[in-house]
């Protein structure tokens, strides 16, 4: 059975690389192609998953040796795969979403000529994602963490003709190889450490290294986590990457792509656990990015950047509740699945709102539109209820949990990571009202474009439609599922282990609070843009509203002290070689020329200068004949 | 008088005609001024046979001769050549280099 | 005689033409050094050789004091003033340095030069003469020929072929082998004419008989000298001697003397400023 | 006696190199072909001596030695190690890729002169190159070794400075200068670097006796050649300088940029992915062989040197306006990785730096071609004139993608692997090293994706509007050295296999171990 995992990889990088190498002929049948080879994977991971059902908790995790990869004397890299519980979790999640949003963009993609190659590209992110997350070691995991860099930076520049998509693919990409950097490092110190970097014997043998190399090395996987799945500081490309078409950012932006980090942190978890400072740091980047995500999120008029806001905001979440050590990993994982639906569900719910709407993205150009779109309308609604945590919906379990946890975490840092928690469940319910009230309620703001173009808002075609119900189901009972009777819990404790925590406060004070927040948020979103008529144009706003809506000011600080100190170093440094190091050596040259110019002079070419030279050699001689006789 | 004194006559004939080949720019004069230096050696030799008493260097001053004689000879032809082509017979005039 | 030259010490006489004839070499060594002409210097080097050849036969080297009389003063010197009259006896060399530093520079290497190797001399152990005297007792040149047919034969022989190499050589050097057939006067005075230069016969050279003829230029028409009336031999030696200047002076005291006898005011007499302007 | 299948490997290019230059001036493609076949032809010699060779057995293998100058104790002698099986190989490999790139490069601009023949002239240059590199690979005595070393810098000369681009941003008159400029530049390095090593090489004879690497190396471990540590320190200099300025190592770089950026493209390749190998295969296997406390010695600066190269290179490359000078500058980033592995005296690092040799020549000949047949069409080589060459020609902006993404080492194309092992290597002798130059990935993250940015995405220029897509010729260099890339990306086993031997002997030569972990991972 185990033979079936290298298949669940192979069946979407074969449609890769026949979509990709294809040509024009298989423009007509590319997309179901891609299609069906991402159902075929998910097929795969369910038969997979009921085998592994089928087995003892203890027993449940396999492994499959292709070959020897990389053999070096003391240094083996194997092609191996390991499926685990929680490997199992990421696979079917990221089979089954992906297989919907492959779906969805058959329709969403169907008047684009490039069609063939966007499903390519989609086949490509599945089958790297596919490999970070079935890699038994961190080297493996390594190809499949760029592999996925890969096709995001493919698919969000995949409008390449618009420079801003080229832009932001190019910075996606160049902000995850720092992240990248981090984990490389991480793996060279974990093979001076332990001499190999497998997940077993580094996990099992994590305890017996220093703790100062722990340190080093958690903190490198922090790095690497904030990369991919954009944590202050190396967030700032996912709002930009917001510039690839919508299924793209519903599945790599918001599903999988970004929680790898949350991921690789929990599979670390032992090396965290061993390493309280990391675990420090972890938390605090998670509370940081989380209240981070959600301010810009407030700000921003653009529904899909919006969107972005709330996904760093959530992920910060999940970091957060994953650097709480054995009391959070399940539960940022648990936040990662749900999350997973619903925010794939609101992606794909704005995509629709834009396919509909002439690919506008400026909410106050919205308005009024759940009459026009019901069914993107309901599905959208669920999603939303579920983020902000509506009771009984996915949301509400998994992020209160994690908050719970937080607070479980004791002492001051507990009441400032916990508070920190609750106020972000207020700011997102804040601004996913907004985002709600601007697009579905009130009157009308759309205008005719440039050309004249009014918008003809509609709803989209069954094949877009039929995911977001799926996602919409998903989002709804998924939470209560995995909640009743503490099944996520069981199903995933023999991978990450598990503790409960001793929280200062009650489960219950903890829920009352977050529903006084939520209640709280929704309200005031609801009184600045409900009770009052949207403004068309964005106002002014305050120091804080612009500051956010510029992602407070951090592509700023790249730009000014990153982007143009680099431009002036490269310069510099262009000029410094041609005048330099090229100049000394060409410096000695004209020197020597210049010297030999000058004896040049002596051969002036008349015989008796060269005859004086001749006798006054001779009287040097005879001189020092005398001398040596002298001596 | 020691027979030294030939010695330092033949050192200072030498040496005045060194000087004058350095000086003088006509080919022809140049070219008397090693003879002149040729038999200043002559004479050394010539005065070294006294001093060692025996003919060897007087051997030698008399190849010295022969060969200066073919010297001038050939010498004499160049001279004769260089003057029909650039119609002077300055040594300065030998010179095409451009400074 | 034999015995005076083993001896230490020469004698009074031989030191007495020592330092007079050797007072004569070096101021003949130094006329020709000095002498404008090369005519001149040649003769003071002649001077010189001679007063070398005495000392040879003082030094007991009779055959080479006669070999230095016969074939050097005799034979190489006259080689050298055959030359020198091929190539122009009265071309005065100028003295004037044309190279930077270049006189001073070989003074300064004279004077050390000369002085290291006086010091040297001076500094040598040259106290034991042997004297000729015993080397001399079958007679000079026997034991000269006795040497050269022995020991120094191959020598010899090598100088003999090196003496006709130069012979062969000077011939080659001097002597043009005519490649293309002689034009004849037909084909000369077509080219003339084709060449549009100098069609007649080039103008004779000026008529002063007293001087020689053929080295003065022809004066034109405007009193000017003109050099094609020379031969291009005197030309490229430089011996064209300009009469004009002596013509000119010779004319003005002429029309003074016109003047004088006429009493013509001053400023009516004809100039000849252009033609003076034209011969400097 | 054997068939002395080392001396058939490299004769049969030099054979061919006579052969190509003596066809007549009419019949260019006849030229052509044939260099295409004899390069193929010695292809198959080099996969023969790779299957040849035994991985487990001796060190140096299908040896041959004659006797050349006996007075000096010059001894023609060859053989090969793993390391120098793997740069035969790419070599050999190379050479028929850079033949059929290079199909039109020398066509005559008019055709008429029957005495003019710059198309056999260079094929015939390129195989004569490939006969030199070769040997000087295979070469097991030092001298042998510095003749082939040395004498691969006339035909080079004249590939680089009598073919160059056709377009020129001022004119074929400026471009020949600089061509010029840039093949003198290129001479005069190089030939100082190799006098250098020639007074270091005669130095060696002095010490030694002998120039046979084998008995050189038998004799130091042995005891029985002992020297002074001053004077192995001096002759490790005076080699160490010419496969420096070979390599090429900063400060010594500077000629590369100019070589690169005026020949064409095939050429560049030759000098980067062929010539280059040289140096740094020579550090490999002479400096450190003969030298190796003296390589010890000077290990810290040439690390030092070596990590300078690595983000001085980067940097300069992000700074240029020319493509081809910015390939040249990531080249000089690549070497100095290179040089890295080899100095780092670990396992990783010299296995990772011999993969890296094979790797870089592939993925750097990848992209400089792509790069090439981008110029072409254009007719310049500046970022600035092109934009949107994704639109009009997918195949070649994809290709120039995979290309670019091998220069800045993507996991699963064949450098990763190579860049990892070096990183690694470094990283366990000397961490902080190691952590500047993984910096080195993120700039090349960078110089990759801005070049790839400005000349293949954003609106369709107009000059560019027309740009064929690649031909079928095109198409048949880039594909088989794209699916290596992938291939030894994720199989590298092979090489790896044919090459550890090598670098185990080379560590133990050297008298060093690689540090172990500080704790026993359980099992």
């Amino acid at each position: 059975m185990e033979n079936l995992i290298a298949l669940l990889i192979a069946a979407p990088l074969l449609g890769a690389a026949v979509l990709l190498c294809g040509g024009r002929r298989l423009d007509a049948v590319g997309h179901w192609l891609g299609t069906l080879l991402a159902g075929l994977s998910f097929v795969l991971g369910v038969v997979l998953f009921t085998d592994m059902l089928g087995k003892a908790a203890g027993q449940r995790a396999v492994t499959q040796h292709l070959f020897s990869w990389i053999p070096v004397a003391g240094f083996q890299a194997d092609v191996t795969f390991r499926l685990d519980q929680l490997s199992m979790t990421f696979v079917l999640l990221i089979t089954g979403v992906g297989s919907l949003i492959h779906l969805y963009s058959v329709g969403y993609m169907e008047h684009d000529e490039r069609r063939r190659r966007f499903f390519g590209y989609l086949n490509l992110f599945l089958a790297a994602m596919l490999l970070l997350v079935l890699a038994d070691n961190y080297l493996l995991l390594y190809v499949g963490w760029e592999g996925v860099g890969l096709a995001s930076y493919l698919l969000i520049g995949f409008w390449q003709h618009k420079p801003s998509a080229a832009t932001a693919a190019k910075k996606a990409f160049l902000v995850n190889r720092v992240g990248d950097m981090g984990l490389s490092i991480a793996i060279m110190l974990m093979f001076t450490t332990f001499g190999t970097f497998a997940f077993v014997p580094v996990l099992h043998s994590a305890d017996s290294a220093g703790e100062g190399k722990l340190t080093a090395i958690g903190l490198m996987l922090l790095l690497a986590a904030c990369g991919k799945s954009a944590q202050v500081p190396l967030q700032s490309w996912l709002g930009d990457a917001m510039e690839g078409p919508t299924p793209v950012s519903a599945l790599i932006h918001a599903a999988t792509m970004v929680t790898a980090g949350v991921y690789l942190i929990v599979r670390s978890g032992a090396i965290f656990n061993a390493a309280p400072d990391a675990q420090l740091v972890v938390t605090v980047v998670g509370a940081v990015t989380l209240l981070f995500g959600a301010i810009v999120g407030c700000a921003k008029d653009d529904i899909k950047k919006a969107l972005a806001g709330s996904t760093m905001s959530q992920i910060g979440y999940m970091v957060l509740a994953a650097g709480l050590g054995p009391i959070g990993y399940i539960f940022a994982i648990m936040h990662l699945v749900t999350h997973g639906f619903f925010k794939a569900g609101l992606f794909l719910g704005a995509g629709s709102v834009m396919h509909g709407m002439n690919d506008e993205v400026d909410m106050r150009r919205y308005g009024g539109l759940r009459t026009y779109m019901p069914v993107t309308f309901v599905t959208f609604g669920l999603g939303y209820l579920a983020i902000i945590g509506f009771p009984g919906l996915s949301g509400f379990f998994s992020k209160d949990k994690i908050i719970e946890a937080a607070f479980a975490k004791g002492g001051a840092e507990g009441w400032i990571l916990g508070g920190a928690a609750l106020l972000g469940a207020a700011i997102t319910a804040y601004y996913m009202t907004r985002v709600m009230i601007m697009t579905f309620f009130g009157e009308k703001r759309w205008q005719p474009d440039e050309q004249g173009n009014e918008p003809h808002p509609h709803e989209s075609p069954g094949v877009m439609t039929i995911p977001m119900i799926v996602l919409a189901v998903g989002s709804v009972f998924a939470g209560g599922f995995f909640s009743i009777g503490d099944r996520f819990v069981h199903w995933l404790e023999p991978v990450t282990g598990h503790a409960e925590g001793n929280s200062p406060v009650s489960a219950m004070t903890v829920t009352v609070a977050t529903l006084v927040l939520l209640v709280v948020g929704a309200g005031i979103a609801y009184a600045q843009y409900g009770r009052r008529p949207v403004l068309a144009v964005a106002p002014r706003g305050s120091l804080l509203t612009r500051a956010a809506r510029r992602d407070l000011l951090q592509d700023d600080f790249n730009h000014v002290v990153l982007v143009r100190g680099g431009e002036h170093l490269t310069r510099s440094l262009v000029y410094v070689d041609h005048t330099l190091v090229d100049g000394v050596v060409n410096g000695t040259a004209a020197s020597v020329g210049g010297l030999s110019g000058r004896l040049r002079r002596l051969q002036n070419g008349f015989a008796r200068s060269y005859a004086v030279s001749m006798f006054g050699g001779a009287a040097v001689l005879v001189a020092l004949t005398l001398l040596m006789r002298a001596v | 008088m020691n027979p030294v004194n030939y010695l330092y006559l033949a050192a200072l004939l030498f040496t005045i005609g060194a000087t004058g080949v350095l000086i003088r720019r006509n080919a022809i004069v140049v070219f008397m001024c090693i003879e002149l230096m040729l038999n200043a050696c002559n004479l050394a030799f010539v005065t070294f046979s006294r001093m060692h008493g025996n003919l060897d260097g007087q051997i030698i001053a008399f190849f010295t001769m022969v060969v200066a004689a073919a010297e001038v000879v050939v010498g004499l032809a160049i001279i004769v050549s260089l003057f029909r082509t650039r119609h002077s017979a300055s040594v300065d005039d030998a010179s095409l280099m451009k400074l | 005689m034999t015995t005076q030259l083993a001896a230490y010490t020469t004698s009074t006489g031989e030191a007495f033409q020592f330092w007079v004839l050797a007072t004569v070499a070096v101021i003949g060594a130094l006329c020709t050094v000095f002498m404008k002409k090369a005519v001149h210097s040649a003769l003071c080097l002649a001077g010189t050789m001679i007063v070398l050849a005495v000392f040879y036969l003082a030094n007991g080297a009779y055959f080479l004091g006669i070999v230095q009389i016969v074939v050097y003063t005799g034979a190489i010197m006259m080689l050298f003033l055959f030359v020198v009259m091929l190539v122009g006896v009265t071309a005065a060399d100028s003295l004037r340095e044309t190279i930077k530093g270049q006189r001073w520079l070989a003074l300064l290497c004279g004077v050390g030069f000369g002085v290291l190797l006086l010091g040297g001399i001076a500094n040598a152990s040259l106290k034991d003469f042997d004297g000729i005297g015993k080397a001399n007792a079958g007679g000079n040149v026997e034991g000269l020929a006795a040497l050269i047919f022995t020991r120094y034969v191959f020598a010899f022989e090598i100088t003999g072929a090196l003496l006709i190499t130069a012979a062969v050589g000077a011939m080659v050097l001097t002597h043009r082998e005519r490649t293309e057939r002689a034009r004849t006067q037909r084909e000369l005075s077509e080219q003339r004419v084709r060449e549009g230069k100098h069609v007649p016969p080039l103008p004779a050279p000026g008529v002063y008989a007293r001087h020689n003829a053929v080295d003065i230029a022809g004066l034109l028409p405007d009193g000017t000298p003109s050099e094609l009336t020379v031969n291009k031999t005197l030309r490229d030696r430089g011996q064209i001697r300009d009469v004009s200047d002596e013509a000119l002076s010779d004319l003005k005291a002429l029309e003074q003397r016109a003047a004088e006898r006429l009493e013509r005011a001053e400023d009516e007499r004809p100039t000849h400023k252009r033609t003076e302007e034209a011969s400097k | 006696m054997s068939f002395p299948l080392l001396t058939a490997t490299a004769a049969l290019p030099a054979v061919g190199a006579l052969a190509t230059a003596a066809v007549p001036a009419a019949r260019r493609t006849t030229a052509k072909w044939l260099a295409l076949t004899v390069s193929l032809a010695t292809f198959v010699l080099a996969a023969v001596i790779a299957v040849r060779f035994e991985p487990g057995g001796a060190r140096y293998q299908l040896t041959e030695s004659h006797a050349w100058i006996k007075d000096f104790g010059v001894r023609y002698e060859l053989g090969v190690d793993g390391i120098a099986v793997a740069l035969v190989a790419l070599t050999a490999l190379l050479i028929p890729f850079v033949i059929l790139a290079g199909w039109h490069d020398a066509d005559p601009m008019e055709t008429g002169s029957r005495r003019w023949r710059p198309t056999q002239g260079f094929f015939a240059l390129i195989l004569a190159v490939e006969a030199m590199v070769i040997l000087s690979f295979e070469a097991t005595d030092v001298f042998v070794f510095y003749i082939f070393f040395e004498a691969m810098l006339i035909p080079m000369y004249f590939l680089i400075g009598g073919f160059g681009d056709r377009a020129h941003e001022h004119g074929e008159k400026a471009a020949s200068t600089q061509r010029s400029y840039a093949a003198v530049k290129f001479l005069l390095y190089n030939l100082a670097g190799g006098l250098i090593m020639l007074a270091a090489v005669i130095g060696l004879y002095v010490q030694a006796g002998n120039f046979s690497l084998p008995e050189i190396v038998q004799a130091r471990a042995s005891g029985s050649l002992h020297m002074a540590t001053s004077t192995e320190r001096w002759l490790f200099l005076g080699f160490f300088f010419a496969f420096a300025v070979k390599a090429p190592l900063w400060p010594l770089h500077t000629w590369l940029p100019n070589a690169m950026g005026e020949a064409t493209a095939p050429v560049a390749v030759l000098i980067t992915a062929v010539v280059d190998k040289v140096g740094t295969f020579a550090m490999l296997r002479f400096c450190l062989q003969l030298f190796p406390e003296a390589s010890k010695w000077a290990t810290p600066v040439i690390l030092v040197l070596a990590l300078i190269s690595i983000i001085y290179g980067a940097l300069l490359a992000v700074g240029q306006r020319d493509i081809k000078r910015l390939v040249a500058y990531a080249s000089i980033s690549h070497f100095g990785f290179i040089i890295l592995g080899i100095f780092a005296m670990t396992s990783q690092g010299q296995s990772g730096a011999t993969l890296y040799m094979v790797n870089h020549g592939i993925s750097t000949a990848a992209l400089m071609l792509v790069a090439g047949f981008l110029i072409s069409r254009r007719g310049s080589r500046l970022i600035a004139d092109y934009g949107g060459v994704q639109k009009v020609a997918p195949v070649l902006a994809g290709t120039f993608l995979i290309g670019s993404l091998a220069t800045l080492s993507l996991p699963g194309l064949a450098p990763f692997v190579s860049e990892f092992l070096v990183l690694v290597g470094t990283f366990t002798r000397h961490p902080a090293i190691g952590i500047i130059a993984t910096l080195g990935i993120v700039l090349a993250a960078l110089y990759t994706l801005v070049l790839y940015q400005r000349t293949m995405t954003g609106p369709v220029k107009a000059e560019v509007a027309e740009m064929p897509d690649l031909r079928v010729r095109e198409l048949l260099v880039v594909a088989p050295l794209i699916a290596l890339l992938i291939f030894l990306g994720v199989y590298p086993k092979p090489v790896a296999d044919i090459v550890n031997p090598a670098v185990r002997q080379t560590m133990s030569d050297v008298h060093q171990t690689d540090p172990q972990p500080k704790v026993e991972a359980a099992k």
